[in-house]
């Protein structure tokens, strides 16, 4: 009941998160910025709008970004938050989030690709090209978490035992596993310095700009699949990076909503102070991201046991 | 045993009756089809129920000496006859439409003949229990496959493309000749016996010979060259069933030779997921490159067999760690692979052939927008896609995923196993991110946007006969990702043959997630059919306007303007450069006023490019220089004669 | 008694030469019959033979009798219309040639002397020589030549090892009779030294008949420029004619226990055999030189696996039947293809499958036969041959006999693909009829029965070939 | 007496060698063939009346059918002398010296004493028959080669006498119909080559060929 009701509140909360990251940019410009419920004023102007849809789409251009939505709603169902038991798990179930979200993303490029507009063709294939490479440094996390627990569950992962958490001292290689998820949130959720969502030129973007031909309630739809996309991988990396009070201790949830607010507004100081990378130059910067998880899981497999 | 019998007679039957009818073109069609699918339905139901009953059955004819007609049908047998009787039912029906010129009566006969042979040659290569029936039923699939290929013999692609299979199918059935002779040497039984007893060093070279053997023809890297020629030339039924069915009959082989030999050695099983992971990357990335469809789609055949050769890796070593886990989703996960790439593969193919028949055309640069026209067609297509990829709720997801699960067993062994097990389980996810990339290209640019030219835009749907096999093989693959429970089971059935000492286990010890899939497949649905119910609201009310696509601000926008599948694969391909050649062909602008500019980019093979090339290349040489030998001069051809003569006096 | 006719069908040899072009023919005919049915009683009776001291029934020589009795017969059966086809205007050289020819063949496989044996060889070369001739065209006139001279030059070295054996016998004081059968109850008494030195005189004499490379020289040529008919005689059952003199001797020598040097001479030669078949099979313009080149692979691999010895045995004396069979029907729809085209090279051949259906379907199942893929036997005997060379441990060998077989294979697919379904504009000159293809459907048909069924006359000479594979293996 | 014909046979086969004029190589070998042919009256113990026959049959086929078809041959063609041999004359003497060096070498190896004691019996057949060969490669004209055939098969003859112990009338018979008919169709042949080509230059023999 408990995992009901977090999971609920944190749904409903994920835009207002979002909006703490805009809230800390427009800090850095030095402006006082939007409102703090912004989102949600967007999300219920949008719904109150009606659609244009591009004669050159199909029914995959309207049933696509549902079934995203859809896909990330799901993959939320298995996150232990603040290390209460999740409403969904099976041995296995990080490896099918994972796919699921892949699933999610296939609808998306098929959706870019639907207007037959090249604009969000080239968003679609860089969308491919990037996210295949995060994918792969996600996994290589999740080998880094075997080591530790031999399951490939996400609430085994994160739950009960106090192992995979960099609070644990012995485990000292676990902050360089918090920094590569953190470049995969980053690339995962289009975030700069890999995406910037704020910039319009269709050129230089990635995940924004398969959406171009969105509009009213659909536009909502993906809204609210984006900020819950970013609240799954906010979650994961909090659920790494919490201080934790012991078992059913009531603190935890305070420390897990701590963290993650601490994760959102890293994440929009890093969008304040970086710039976009020059997109050849992504790809680089993925392979880092690889390497490093490839990095801190050769340290785990050689020294942490 | 009399169903198995009455089974291929009904098929031999479907095969022999165009002879008779090929005069009246569609009573040819309907009857062959009719007989041929029935067989088949018999043979996929009667091996289904066979699966539970543990006894073997063991017939034996004796026609000569040495030719003795041996079978026998153990429960991987009946496996592989699933699959081989399935993906036959269906891609017979699919014919009926397909093969619909009439002025080709004489050849369609054939083509059906050769194609209830091939079906019956398959179903004793994985029944045979001796060398003999084995590499005689492998001939012939081999050969009945070659003549399906070149239906269309008057295309000169077609002829060059058979010709290329042909000399690798022999190239691998000498290996396999080679392996059963060392067999033999050994035992001095031309029956398939337990080879547990021979020297390891030989086990050795027995598996890598009839490894390679298999692996030409099952299309592992770099023996895969002939694929993408192969089954882009032959009619889809055919391209489905070869590329389905018959190169799993390589993996069945390598699966056969592995339990006769009782094997176990680490280096071999760290050579096969080498393979295996080699070409699951290359497989998808060379995919990946490719416009022509059917190319496209033999390429992920290489991929998919990568995979399926990385899961019995990843079971070799397991068995050789003792590791019962790592070994049992190791091998389980390749059967359900096999299993499932046969039925997503077959389905693409029909797909792909669906497509091609009404656009007339290969390429998917020329295609865009087949969705409205070809509603089951694209859609069909894209559960296919979607099955290929391995995403969930389709039955390419359960099998990777045991294959992870044995992957992530690997983790707990020694280092060398442990960096084994990191390379797969990398591997396999750097081929799905590629294999989504490359589905994504090519439902986007096929099947969605605007039609690039006239003949996609008037194609029309397919007929009737069709849509049924895409539309059934589309609903197992939805079957299998949601229910996955019972299909694992069948795997497992076929797997026990593998597990030379077997341990009583529960399934559910190991496959307990199956029922949260299912449970968690339907959940999605559920939240699914609650956001559709949303949507419905939120448009109920309200009038949508359609317009054109919003190209900023450009009005003028013409469907050349579309991101075409080069692009859209350009920058990953290039991520991959030295495993991937890029051959571009562009005239540099030397005039004032140039004229029209051309660039023409082509990806090539590194096996082709390298490999099989340079050999040819050399051979040619070699034998050129050699060539003098016949030069005509009969004073010198009396010469030779002499010199053997005097060297051979010298050498007693 | 029955081998009279021998002498019946020498004479009807003749007689042709002499007589009226008709009756000619009708001599011609019942030579072919004759034969048959004297093949057929000495199958029957394998004792009922007249000069017992030069001939002896063996079976070896009864099976190369009879692919010669039934090849024949096929032949005859295709020259009917051949004849009809090509008017030739010396045409009682033709049917008397080939009725000598027959006869000389026939001594061969009959004969246990080891000089009538030569004497018998001769003659085929003699009597062969004027079909090789008979357009008298330059080209045939060049092969007939280079037939003559260098064949007459092998079995002259031939003669001088027949010799030797005979002075291997006397320099230790033995004296016997000439023959086979004698010199194998007393083959361990020869002289070793001078016995190598027979075979390999054996070898490199019979050898060039044969056609093994390198001494294979003549055989391109004289394939190419003979016409149909005798080109398939001349592959189906001259080549293994002369086989059989090498593996007589070959069986001396290994009763004598120098198997290990016989065997040794012989798989290399049968590799270099096969060796020259690929260097010229990888790049041809004329599909009978094609076509002459894959007997040259072939009688490669006969010997290959004779040196093998044990299954590899067996298998050469399959390969060696059924090599015959499906060469002679490849042969004969060669002479098709050069009756609808007028020519003899592959580029100026084409869309076989559309102009000549019956015959291209024919000539790819003669390929696929050729190059052994079931149904047809020669599968099973590279097989069996494979097998067998594997199973005497002679891996490195196994790996270049195979290797060069994949070469070989790679080199007559390309050609028989382009011949059959390469672009053709044109018309045929000579559509094919019912009796120039019925031979060939029966010699196939036949291979593929006997790739299923054995029967009991082949399989005695089965057991004979193992005992004397147990003789050399232990 | 038997060592003089031999001695005789091998001169013969230099003189072969060296000769230029293709009349005077026919006589050699006709001489030769007559040379060979009487051999066995002075090598063989026991002269049996089968024994002269085969003498008398063998004289008349080498050293009188075969010279004067090939006489006859060589008159219908009219071509007399061989021009620029393979390998010229005096090479060819050359050679010919340094092949009846090894011949004895060998002979003397093999040291074959079994019913009679001559020793040269053997050498000079090797030589001939080596000579006969070399004959075939090293000259251009059909007809030489003809010769270098007869001269091989004269050389085999002399290795045959080694046998002579053997009662093998018939089947030596068989040996010289077979040569004769050899050497006759070679003539037929050698004729036609002559009409088509206008020459019998086996170096024009060279259309059939895989280069």
């Amino acid at each position: 009941m408990k995992s009901l009701i977090l999971f609920l509140t944190l749904i409903v909360l994920a835009p207002l998160f979002s909006a703490i990251m805009l809230k800390i940019k427009a800090f850095f410009a030095g402006k006082k910025g939007i409102p703090l419920l912004i989102n949600y004023y967007t999300l219920i102007k949008l719904i109150q709008k009606t659609s244009v849809y591009s004669i050159s789409t199909s029914q995959i251009f309207q049933v696509g970004y549902l079934i995203t939505l859809a896909t990330t709603l799901t993959s939320l169902l298995f996150l232990p938050f603040s290390g209460l038991p999740p409403l969904l798990s099976f041995n296995g179930d990080i490896i099918f989030v994972l796919y699921l979200m892949s699933l999610g993303k296939f609808f998306t490029l098929i959706s870019a690709m639907d207007t037959g507009s090249s604009f969000e063709g080239l968003g679609a294939s860089r969308e491919a090209f990037f996210s295949f490479l995060a994918e792969s440094a996600f996994f290589m996390v999740i080998i880094s978490f075997f080591w530790f627990d031999e399951k490939l569950s996400i609430a085994s992962y994160f739950m009960a035992n106090n192992k995979i958490n960099v609070w644990n001292n012995y485990n000292f290689p676990l902050p360089l596993v918090g920094i590569s998820l953190f470049l995969i949130l980053l690339t995962e959720n289009s975030r700069v310095p890999i995406d910037d969502p704020a910039t319009h030129l269709e050129l230089t973007m990635i995940h924004e700009v398969m959406i171009l031909d969105h509009s009213g309630p659909a536009l909502a739809f993906i809204y609210i699949n984006s900020y819950l996309k970013l609240l799954f991988f906010s979650s994961f990396l909090t659920l790494l990076l919490f201080p934790r009070f012991g078992l059913d201790n009531k603190w935890n949830i305070a420390s897990f909503y701590i963290t993650l607010i601490c994760i959102y507004i890293s994440i929009g100081i890093t969008e304040s102070i970086m710039a976009r990378f020059k997109l050849n130059k992504v790809p680089k910067f993925l392979v880092i991201t690889f390497s490093l998880a490839t990095f801190a899981t050769i340290i785990i497999m050689g020294f942490a046991r | 045993m009399g169903i198995f019998k009455l089974t291929i007679f009904i098929i031999l039957i479907g095969g022999l009756i165009p002879f008779a009818t090929y005069k009246n073109f569609s009573l040819m069609k309907i009857l062959s089809v009719l007989f041929i699918s029935l067989g088949s339905l018999m043979g996929v139901i009667d091996s289904l129920f066979k699966l539970n009953n543990k006894e073997i059955y063991n017939v034996t004819y004796k026609l000569s000496d040495i030719f003795i007609v041996a079978l026998s049908i153990n429960n991987l047998t009946k496996f592989f006859m699933i699959i081989i009787y399935l993906i036959s039912f269906f891609s017979v029906i699919y014919s009926f439409h397909y093969l619909n010129d009439s002025s080709k009566a004489l050849r369609t006969a054939l083509s059906y003949f050769l194609y209830s042979l091939l079906i019956i040659s398959m179903i004793f290569v994985v029944s045979a229990n001796n060398i003999i029936t084995f590499i005689f039923s492998w001939e012939v699939m081999s050969l009945t496959s070659y003549f399906l290929v070149i239906y269309n013999y008057e295309d000169f692609e077609t002829i060059k493309s058979g010709y290329i299979y042909l000399i690798f199918t022999h190239i691998g059935a000498m290996f396999i000749y080679s392996a059963f002779g060392i067999m033999f040497a050994y035992t001095n039984s031309l029956n398939f016996i337990n080879l547990s007893l021979i020297p390891l060093n030989i086990k050795t070279l027995i598996f890598i010979l009839s490894f390679i053997g298999f692996a030409s023809k099952a299309g592992l890297f770099p023996l895969h060259i002939w694929l993408p020629y192969a089954h882009p030339a032959a009619p889809s039924h055919i391209s489905a069933i070869m590329s389905g069915v018959m190169i799993k009959m390589g993996i069945y082989g390598i699966l056969k030779i592995y339990t006769m030999l009782e094997f176990n050695s680490i280096i071999t099983g760290y050579t096969v997921l080498a393979f295996g992971v080699i070409s699951g990357v290359l497989g998808v990335v060379y995919a990946l490159g490719q416009s022509d469809l059917k190319k496209l789609l033999a390429y992920h055949s290489v991929e998919n067999i990568g995979i399926i050769i990385t899961g019995i890796g990843i079971g070799m070593i397991g068995q050789y760690e003792k590791n019962f886990a790592m070994a049992l989703f190791g091998f389980t996960g390749a059967i359900l692979h096999t299993l499932n790439h046969s039925i997503f593969k077959s389905l693409l193919f029909f797909g792909a052939g669906s497509v091609i028949h009404n656009t007339k055309n290969r390429s998917i640069e020329q295609m865009g927008g087949l969705l409205k026209n070809m509603k089951v067609s694209g859609l069909t297509f894209l559960v296919g896609s979607l099955a290929i990829t391995g995403l969930p709720m389709f039955n390419g997801f359960i099998s990777e995923l045991i294959i992870y699960f044995g992957s992530f067993q690997g983790l707990k062994q020694l280092p060398l196993t442990q960096f084994a097990s990191i390379i797969a389980i990398i591997s396999l996810a750097v081929v799905g991110g590629l294999a989504l990339a490359c589905f994504t290209k090519v439902i986007g640019v096929a099947f969605l946007g605007e039609p690039r030219n006239d003949n996609t835009s008037n194609a029309k749907e397919s007929g009737i006969f069709m849509l049924i096999p895409m539309i059934g093989l589309s609903l197992i693959c939805l079957t299998i990702g949601v229910f996955p429970k019972y299909f694992i089971k069948i795997a497992l059935y076929g797997t026990e043959t593998l597990f030379l000492n077997s341990i009583d286990f529960h399934i559910n010890d190991y496959f307990n997630f199956s029922t949260s899939i299912t449970n968690i497949s339907l959940l999605f649905f559920l939240i699914l059919t609650i956001l559709f119910t949303l949507k419905y609201f939120c448009y109920k009310t309200k009038k949508i306007h359609n317009t054109s696509t919003w190209s900023c601000g450009f009005s003028k926008p013409t469907t050349r303007m579309q991101y075409t599948d080069f692009s859209y694969a350009f920058s990953i391909i290039k991520f991959y450069k030295p495993f991937v050649l890029f051959k571009s062909d562009y005239k540099k602008i030397d005039k004032i006023f140039p004229n029209k500019i051309e660039y023409h980019l082509e990806y090539l093979d590194i096996a082709e490019k390298y490999i099989i090339q340079n050999i040819a290349k050399f051979l040619d040489l070699f034998f050129e220089k050699l060539r003098w030998i016949q030069h005509g001069n009969i004073h010198i051809y009396i010469g030779y004669i002499l010199i053997v003569l005097i060297i051979l006096l010298l050498l007693i | 008694m029955t081998d009279l006719v021998l002498i019946i069908i020498f004479l009807n040899g003749l007689l042709i030469f002499f007589t009226s072009i008709k009756f000619g023919r009708y001599l011609f005919f019942s030579s072919g019959i004759m034969h048959l049915i004297m093949t057929i009683a000495l199958i029957l009776n394998s004792q009922n033979i007249y000069f017992n001291s030069y001939l002896k029934c063996t079976y070896e020589g009864l099976v190369i009798l009879s692919i010669i009795s039934f090849l024949f017969l096929c032949i005859i059966f295709y020259s009917i219309s051949y004849l009809k086809e090509i008017q030739l205007s010396n045409e009682r050289i033709f049917t008397g040639s080939m009725v000598l020819f027959l006869s000389a063949m026939t001594l061969v496989s009959l004969s246990d002397n080891i000089i009538l044996i030569w004497v018998a060889i001769e003659a085929t070369t003699l009597s062969s020589a004027p079909l090789i001739f008979i357009h008298k065209s330059k080209k045939s006139l060049e092969a007939t030549w280079k037939y003559i001279l260098i064949c007459s030059v092998g079995i002259a070295l031939a003669l001088l090892g027949s010799f030797f054996v005979v002075l291997s016998m006397d320099i230790k004081g033995i004296n016997c009779p000439l023959t086979y059968t004698d010199f194998s109850n007393i083959a361990n008494l020869l002289d070793k030294k001078l016995l190598k030195a027979a075979f390999i005189f054996i070898l490199v004499g019979y050898g060039t008949k044969m056609g093994l490379a390198p001494m294979h020289t003549w055989l391109p040529d004289a394939h190419s420029e003979a016409p149909g008919p005798a080109s398939a005689l001349l592959s189906g059952a001259l080549l293994n004619c002369a086989f059989l003199a090498i593996y007589k001797t070959n069986k001396i020598l290994i009763l004598a226990g120098l198997g290990n040097f016989s065997n040794k001479l012989l798989i290399i030669f049968g590799i270099i055999s096969i060796f020259i078949a690929a260097t010229f099979a990888l790049k041809q313009s004329d599909y009978k030189r094609l076509l002459a080149y894959s007997s040259i692979e072939n009688m490669g691999i006969i010997a290959f696996g004779t040196g093998v010895g044990g299954l590899a045995a067996y298998g050469a004396i399959l390969h060696l039947i059924h090599h015959s069979l499906i060469k002679s029907s490849l042969f004969l729809t060669s002479q098709n293809y050069l009756f609808a085209y007028g020519s003899k090279l592959i580029d100026k051949v084409g869309n076989g499958i559309k102009l000549m259906p019956k015959s291209s379907i024919l000539f790819i199942a003669g390929f696929f036969g050729i190059s052994g893929f079931p149904p047809f036997g020669i599968f099973l005997s590279e097989f069996l041959i494979i097998m067998g060379t594997l199973k005497q441990g002679l891996y490195s060998v196994a790996i270049i006999f195979i290797m060069l077989l994949i070469i070989v294979f790679a080199g007559f697919a390309k050609y028989f693909i382009r011949i059959i379904f390469n672009n053709y504009d044109g018309n045929i000159k000579i559509p094919e009829n019912f009796q120039r293809l019925l031979p060939q459907y029966i010699l196939l048909a036949v291979s593929i029965i006997l790739t299923f069924f054995t029967f009991d006359f082949i399989n005695s000479y089965i057991s004979n070939i193992q005992i004397y594979s147990e003789v050399l293996h232990g | 007496m038997s060592n003089l014909i031999l001695t005789l046979t091998v001169l013969m086969v230099l003189f072969c060698l060296g000769s230029s004029r293709l009349l005077s190589i026919i006589y050699l070998i006709a001489f030769q063939g007559f040379l060979v042919s009487v051999l066995p009256f002075f090598i063989n113990d026991k002269i049996t009346i089968s024994v002269i026959l085969f003498i008398l049959v063998t004289l008349l086929i080498k050293s009188f059918l075969i010279p004067i078809f090939l006489y006859f041959v060589m008159k219908r063609i009219t071509i007399k002398r061989e021009i620029e041999p393979i390998i010229g004359y005096n090479g060819s003497v050359f050679l010919g010296l340094i092949i009846i060096i090894i011949s004895i070498f060998i002979g003397n190896k093999f040291n074959f004493h079994i019913n009679h004691h001559n020793t040269f019996l053997f050498p000079a057949g090797i030589t001939t028959l080596t000579s006969g060969i070399f004959l075939i490669i090293a000259r251009k004209k059909a007809i030489t080669q003809v010769i270098g055939y007869l001269m091989m098969e004269n050389g085999i003859y002399l290795l045959g006498l080694i046998l002579s112990n053997h009662n093998l009338n018939i089947i030596e018979f068989g040996i010289l119909l077979d040569l004769l008919v050899g050497v006759m169709l070679m003539g037929i042949v050698l004729h036609n080559i002559n009409k088509t080509f206008d020459d019998i230059d086996t170096t024009l023999l060279k259309s059939l060929r895989d280069l």
